[in-house]
């Protein structure tokens, strides 16, 4: 096991592409999504009326230094956009130990 | 002539259960996949009837229907955005939103309208079903543009991709493709192949407009939450706009196209609707700072149920009464 | 007479297949929306049929039955719920729960009984339709004001909000307003206009009601595995209450209302059937102490399969007897 | 950032509108739900076999002291309906800093 | 004879718009259930049509078509995976799961094929159908096999649970329960039912291919990005090993079975067409070593394509010819 | 509240099973599973392509004792199969207190 950063966004599903575009760039290349959640917020509730204008969960776990980096990538975003971005830590159950 | 029993036609009156069922609060729910596995039959359905019926013009023939449609496609939101910010005086990035919005068309509307015609059996040209194809993407483009402009050219790097982003989406957004590429089969296939095809869409097409719009009347009425948010004079622009675009339509069908009841009665529809399936995402991503509340509650909570029960029949009056 | 060769209607061959297919453990598993997209078919076209046969007769002609359906849907809760308590002896507030779902309807078995007649061309009577619409929410009424009794007023704030909730739930459901919504529909619509839209139904009808009974196969099949929390005196009261629901609706169909093979056997499946679409999540709130796996098992795993099986043939048969 | 608490919460789909009005009440606006959960507990195996009766992932995002109330708010219905309720700490990279 | 107005039958065009939808990157996307709806209502639809026709002919008959389907089912994904050893030199694994693949067969392929032959008025055989069901579950078995002996018997306990595991999973798995069964249901149901359930699967038959020709074309492109990492002689192997099962095919339909034309084309496309719905989680639970990206690749990626566009017409002009 | 170990499983739907199995050995009767996950790993993009072979997320708590008896039952099937396994620690608001 070794300690990670658990990252938890929240986003719309339009912008998923733009933030999967972030981590590449990072370096991250493991995440997990949700997709077809909907939720609350600033900008009023958010369900999907329309084909990408609902919410996704995204999992990302990184070391601390990566995770530095997404969530300073993420700040431009939540702010044009919208949605949240949670971070905690964890330990990771690694494959190969 | 018209009378109240037109309105009495099944996909209409699907629609009203619909809004009904949410306004007293049934837990009536479509599965969120219906809506949209029904607006894609609906949709590959129109395009291969609009091109079997294109493959039998004259290709020149179809030249003043696709000039008409990129003019009332650029031409429109202009108009919308001019009211929205000198009239209604919202701001501007909300208007360029809006108006994109009008600019645009709504296949449902459009769909219904064609029931409608079908109901009184009043026949119709084929050619606004290409019309509707094509004019899904202009209103995009302009809508970007006003808003770029409003941002005093929005030059930072994300802006201009997303630019550049947003007009390839403009034009290969699904519902274009699914409508442009079934009207090319409809007009390319061969024919025995086509005959053994259109029995899916010629005996199902009203039964699955029906619950579609059963479907959408429940998202209408859910939309009257966010009434306040919209303001009285927004509210009136959704209902003002249908009428503008309708009969803009009207003018076009009747006098610049030469059209029949019929064909300019689904002209003016097509000034008259309001996108909610292609427009919604595109202004999302390019003018974040629009609000869905705003332009969701007008398109699909004002101006979609406004065409369904009022415009579509005074559309065609009016038509009527222009073919005197 | 009824035979074997009966049995082998394929509505029925494909509800066996999916409970076999559970049985060996395939994997076959149909998308989770697909269930609830083929009920909402079936109901719209259950309704639309109903309204236009519904249009034809006097409405005073209707009043029986509707009042035939009140007496059955407050009846045979109560009926069930004394069963339950003294008889098989178990906790009042599961007996509510499960009494509420005896007491109400399951459109999946009326629309397969009506497909039974159908196969046998034998006619039947277009009240139990209405019938169908007034006895999914009664029960659900009852099972409350038998919680509350149980719980000695069970008058909490908690218990009243929930109480004044689930009264209007109960008769805003999403199956009463899509079954009693079509109706109308089918009524009240232009016929031009439903012309156009039955083929959807009469083509497709049959065909949807197979796919759903696959599934339903295969959910009642899931089920098994819940028998031994049931327990033995209540598996067979899953078996005995559709046969005392039976009895009732066969008299009532028959000498009540007069109605003849067909419409007698309509009857007695709406006694017979327990519902599991609109009543499971109304008790769910009402009566949070009730135990799902109960309810479910017994509706979806005993009844509903009993039925399909074994009862619509011998309720048709018994029908078919009193008509002697 | 700015430390939060993270509440997950599993409920019976037909609570979720209860649970919304109970945020309403104590003045927590935001939060994110994930439909169509599946799960096993106390009461047995729920998915859903019936509309309402799946399970919703529901995360809420709120400060110490919301938190605590929410949470009091949660107990009668975890009581009366099941489900669970999760509470750690997160640290929220907000909006506007 | 074959000319290229044969490959504009539209259930091809609807593949080709799909896969181009996906190219330009269309935001175009299908619910994610919708294409396993469409494909229960396929293989339905082929199983019962099937069965009607088997009911007609003499038991005894079947039997050289059932065998012959063995012997295909267990020998091609030898064949293919000693290709994939000694040819292509992939790790044994990976050279398992494949084979695998190639060694079961596509419903998708075989219904286009169908449609291909019904375009062309071109009668068939209504073995083939049986043979479908049939060779779905040997590969699986063989595909373990070679795994097991790959791993030098592999037998941790683990090994050998999955092992039991999977020799289920390959005869119970969810397309062989709907083909068989509702081959059984066609065979065994009194007619009068059918009739009624008929037109649901006869009306829309070619509709429902189309549209899930059109998903299957954009789930195709989606797989072109994954060809780097498939590198070019395991593309190469691709297309070539369903041109030789196509010709195995060919021998065994036209020598073998003595079918005519149809039947030979179908004997061949069975041969030619490679899995993609019950071998692929067979074989990750079997062989998780193997990667999904390679044997996805390969047959949704390439197979599928190869075969829809080139190798149904090839098939059947080579069946022609072999018939002269 | 008491404390306890919140494990994040994201497991290829195939696996589902084979892990609540060993849920069962253990004796860990709640969990909770989001199906229809997508995501990006050492093996790439999962989707789902194909019945099954889509990710599921799923959440277990449990006091930590029980925790690191999952923790080892989960790294063959990681090794096997891949995905991820994460473990915080979470305050449970319970049932019954
Ligand atoms: N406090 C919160 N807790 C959980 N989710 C939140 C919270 N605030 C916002 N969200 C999620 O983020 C989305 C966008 O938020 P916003 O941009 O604030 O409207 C909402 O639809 C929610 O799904
Ligand atoms: N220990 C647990 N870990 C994760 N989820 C749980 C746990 N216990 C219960 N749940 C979830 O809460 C739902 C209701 O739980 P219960 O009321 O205990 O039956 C279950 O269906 C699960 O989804
Ligand atoms: N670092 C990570 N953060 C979040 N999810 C991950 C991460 N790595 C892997 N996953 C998830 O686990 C699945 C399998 O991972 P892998 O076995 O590494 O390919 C992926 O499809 C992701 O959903
Ligand atoms: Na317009
Ligand atoms: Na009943
Ligand atoms: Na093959």
């Amino acid at each position: 096991m070794k300690p990670v950063k658990r990252i938890e966004i929240v986003i719309e599903e339009l912008e998923l592409a733009n933030v999967i575009g972030e981590l590449d760039r990072i370096g991250v290349v493991g995440y997990t999504v949700v997709p077809r959640a909907t939720g609350r917020g600033e900008r009023g509730v958010r369900y999907e009326t329309v084909q990408g204008l609902g919410n996704v969960l995204m999992t990302v776990a990184c070391d601390a230094f990566q995770a530095s980096q997404v969530i300073e990538a993420m700040r431009p975003i939540l702010k044009r956009y919208g949605g949240i971005c949670l971070v905690s830590d964890a330990m990771w159950v690694v494959h190969d130990s | 002539m018209f009378s109240l029993s037109n309105m009495l036609i099944p996909a209409i009156l699907f629609f009203a259960l619909g809004f009904l069922a949410q306004l007293v609060r049934s837990d009536l729910k479509f599965p969120p996949d219906l809506a949209k596995t029904l607006s894609i039959y609906l949709l590959v359905g129109i395009g291969l009837h609009g091109g079997m019926e294109l493959a039998k013009i004259n290709p020149a023939d179809a030249i003043g229907a696709v000039a008409a449609a990129l003019g009332l496609g650029f031409g429109l939101p202009i108009v919308a955005y001019f009211i929205l910010s000198l009239v209604v005086r919202i701001d501007r990035l909300n208007a360029a939103a809006i108006a994109a919005h009008y600019g645009s068309v709504s296949a449902g509307t459009f769909v219904t309208a064609i029931a409608f015609l079908d109901s009184l059996k009043v026949s119709y040209e084929s050619h606004p079903v290409i019309m509707l194809a094509i004019m899904e993407s202009p209103a995009i483009i302009i809508g970007l543009a006003l808003a770029n402009m409003a941002r005093k050219g929005g030059g930072d790097g994300h802006g201009k991709q997303v630019s550049r982003e947003l007009v390839h989406d403009a034009f290969t957004n699904g519902s274009v493709v699914l409508l442009l590429g079934s009207m090319l089969i409809g007009a390319i296939a061969q024919p025995a192949g086509l005959n053994k095809i259109m029995p899916f869409y010629d005996t199902m097409f009203m039964g699955v407009l029906s619950l579609f719009l059963l479907d959408m009347g429940m998202e209408a009425a859910r939309r009257i939450g966010d009434f306040k948010k919209v303001g009285p004079s927004l509210l009136v622009f959704g209902i003002a706009m249908p009428l503008i675009g309708g009969v803009v339509g009207l003018a076009v069908g009747h006098w610049l196209l030469g059209f029949g009841v019929g064909g300019t009665t689904l002209v003016a529809v097509l000034g008259a609707s309001a996108s909610y399936i292609a427009v919604p995402p595109a202004m999302r991503l390019a003018i974040p700072e629009a609000s869905p509340a705003l332009f969701l509650t007008l398109s699909l909570g004002v101006t979609f149920p406004f065409n369904i029960i009022v415009g579509i029949p005074l559309y065609f009056s009016a038509a009527q009464w222009l073919a005197r």
